[in-house]
């Protein structure tokens, strides 16, 4: 029988605007850190925006933001995300607390479908999707079940970066979905990274730098919009906004 | 919303109503995809381990279908019970004989998200908390009848 | 019925000393750089190493040690892993080159037993094991498919990786694994690694610095010894040689 | 080594060797925990995505069940079609569909690991590499019939 879940999922995200995954393949090249500061970011601009944690094995945004993991869950027809610093936010950390949460594939693929079932976003201009490493089920989740995701590719300057987003590359142009561009992190003022972006044919939206001072801010947000790379992420929030998205 | 009972004020409040939409949901989906004029009856199973609330869920599903073509259909409601296998140890194990060792707040995480059990739940035997759940995790359709 | 695949597995590891696992829960912490200079540096101290990449995601041991994608795998009377530098060495890469391989958590499990059950490791002193992030099914695997695996674990001096490397820490102490201890990558000279450690009960088993002249080095075995990381790694290596593994 | 006839020096370079090597070890291994004395047959299914080379497969059972107690058991092969199914747009299809397709490096690929499929197969309908393989993977055992 049909699953019945996924059957809701459309209704659940209808008014949601802009469905984007922070994705990279890679692990610990900043998709974290940036999915959290482009969410802050939009809702400093008086967007409104929703962040949810994919993942599962080591969610992190809340970290981030210094959201409390203590924060009680709302019922209301389904569950409603609890809002901090204007943004609606969800992740199984919320219901875990620490504890050690070791899901195999399909248990990961399970607990998508019944989060994306039962959460009620309501009106979004801006749906931010942290992703874990990889191109498991996470990723081949959310792109067969979010109708008109976009994906958003985050890297660094480095050799073992890259062969691996190249790799996310060739399944992202086979499903079709729309790739918005890539975001150098981390840069070291070489042009890899642009020239990378070049040959495979997709947006290169522009570095951030390493900024040292990102560790002391982590959870306290008005340190983290003076970081350098608050600044840097306005600049390429202002080319992500003015991209027209047909679905 | 004013002049609601107070028994259907409740299961708004609680998230047994989006799974209920989602049956619904899926009912009318089917229904279009099998070309099928009216649906007499549909089953569903409930995982024990999710702990639904039956009461409201039946009422949920009634007040849900009620402004649709479902709103004859019967909602046949059967609970499965469940169980689990250790990968580790291969150890089997059911949900009543562990039920007593978890506290309201895990329960309340796991009826939100049963795979939170593996925050949870672990082998009885070997202690891994890498388990298959058998069968009675969630809300599922078992069979549906109808006329085409 | 028994998966009899299963069945083997002990049979082909049974003269393999000691099986370790690269393992943080966090990405892009070192891991693979670690595995592969790890295994080099045994390699130099004469021991009989293997390294099998089990990140099929995301394979990189393969590009840090410049091995060719091109090998061609032996038969004989299951697959032999080709010698490079020393190093037996078995990946996907070795079949896929380059493609992407979207493996869901049931595809990723059902290789891994079928790696482990094909592969003639022979005598080794060493199998190290480079692993993805996360604790989904390729740790789970190996922990209920190795017999005595032990796991070194990789962090960097940052918030959100020990947060992550927590979780893993808890996830290895219910199964009973033997915990070698923890290598901190990228040092910064704080001791947030160190203590964390302490307060863990795990061993600290020593730093590496953050050498910028590594991405220039990568594929190239000579010039990845004269790092300053190869040199960090000796010392460790020294400490993990001492070590009496009860199995 | 010497003087093994040459067929056999053939399937000790192919890593059927292997598999069937491991199908040994499981009915070995199944017969102590049951507690079995014999093992009349043993049912084998071979599928069809790893390309295995059957004759080779049942020299290899043969000659390693040989040494063993299992030298009388009858070893039963049987081929199953593989079929996969599309996760994306639901759309099922068959191995031989496309196997016209598959280069023979790629085979080769297969033929080792059977899920590099998903580097190398792709939803003939919507393209997706997102894929099941609902049968027909590899070589498992079906059932076996012995006497306690
Ligand atoms: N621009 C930056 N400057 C300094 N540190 C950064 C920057 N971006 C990320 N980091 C740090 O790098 C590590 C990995 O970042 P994270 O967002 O967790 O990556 P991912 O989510 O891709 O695994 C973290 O310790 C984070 O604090
Ligand atoms: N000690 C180091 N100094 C400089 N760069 C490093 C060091 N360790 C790792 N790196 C770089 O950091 C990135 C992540 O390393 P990698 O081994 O791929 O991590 P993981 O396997 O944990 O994802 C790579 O670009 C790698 O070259
Ligand atoms: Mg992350
Ligand atoms: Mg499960
Ligand atoms: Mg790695
Ligand atoms: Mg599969
Ligand atoms: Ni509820
Ligand atoms: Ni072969
Ligand atoms: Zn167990
Ligand atoms: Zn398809």
């Amino acid at each position: 029988m049909m699953d019945p879940r996924i059957s809701i999922i459309p209704e659940r995200i209808k008014d949601v605007k802009r469905r984007i995954a922070i994705v990279s393949g890679k692990g610990g090249v900043g998709k974290t850190v940036l999915a959290s500061l482009l969410a802050l970011g939009l809702s400093s601009m008086g967007k409104i925006v929703g962040l949810l944690d994919l993942d599962f094995n080591g969610p992190s945004c809340h970290i981030v933001l210094g959201i409390p993991e203590d924060t009680s869950i709302k019922e209301e027809k389904g569950i409603i995300p609890p809002l901090f610093n204007g943004i609606r936010f969800m992740s199984l950390e919320l219901f875990v607390k620490e504890r050690a949460l070791p899901l195999r594939g399909d248990d990961i693929s399970n607990a998508i479908i019944e989060l994306l079932a039962i959460t009620r976003w309501g009106s979004l201009d801006y749906l931010i999707i942290d992703t874990p490493p990889g191109t498991s089920d996470e990723l081949l989740d959310i792109l067969r079940l979010i109708d008109g995701l976009e994906t958003l590719i985050v890297t660094i300057p480095s050799k073992l970066a890259l062969k691996t987003v190249s790799r996310l590359l060739n399944l992202l142009k086979m499903v079709n979905t729309n790739i918005i561009g890539i975001i150098e992190n981390m840069s070291k003022g070489t042009d890899m990274v642009r020239e990378f972006a070049r040959r495979e044919g997709i947006r290169y939206l522009g570095s951030i730098p390493y900024d040292e001072k990102l560790e002391e801010a982590l959870g306290d947000v008005d340190a983290l919009k003076r970081t350098s790379i608050s600044e840097s992420i306005t600049t390429i929030l202002h080319k992500i906004i003015g991209l027209k998205i047909t679905r | 919303m004013l002049n609601l009972p107070f028994v259907i004020e409740i299961l708004r409040m609680v998230h047994e109503w989006a799974l209920a939409e989602s049956i619904v949901r899926a009912v009318l989906d089917i229904m279009r995809e099998r070309k099928l004029k009216t649906v007499l009856e549909v089953k569903i199973a409930i995982g024990q381990l999710q702990q639904i609330e039956i009461d409201i869920f039946r009422d949920a599903l009634k007040e849900i279908s009620e402004g649709t073509i479902l709103k004859e259909t019967k909602f046949s409601i059967e609970e499965e019970e469940a169980e689990f296998k250790c990968r580790n140890c291969g150890y089997t194990w059911k949900f009543s004989e562990i039920k007593e060792s978890i506290k309201e707040d895990e329960a309340e995480a796991i009826h939100f998200i049963p795979e939170l059990a593996h925050a949870i739940i672990r082998c009885p035997r070997c202690g891994s908390p890498d388990f298959i759940v058998v069968r009675g995790r969630g809300v599922r359709i078992v069979s549906l009848r109808g006329i085409t």
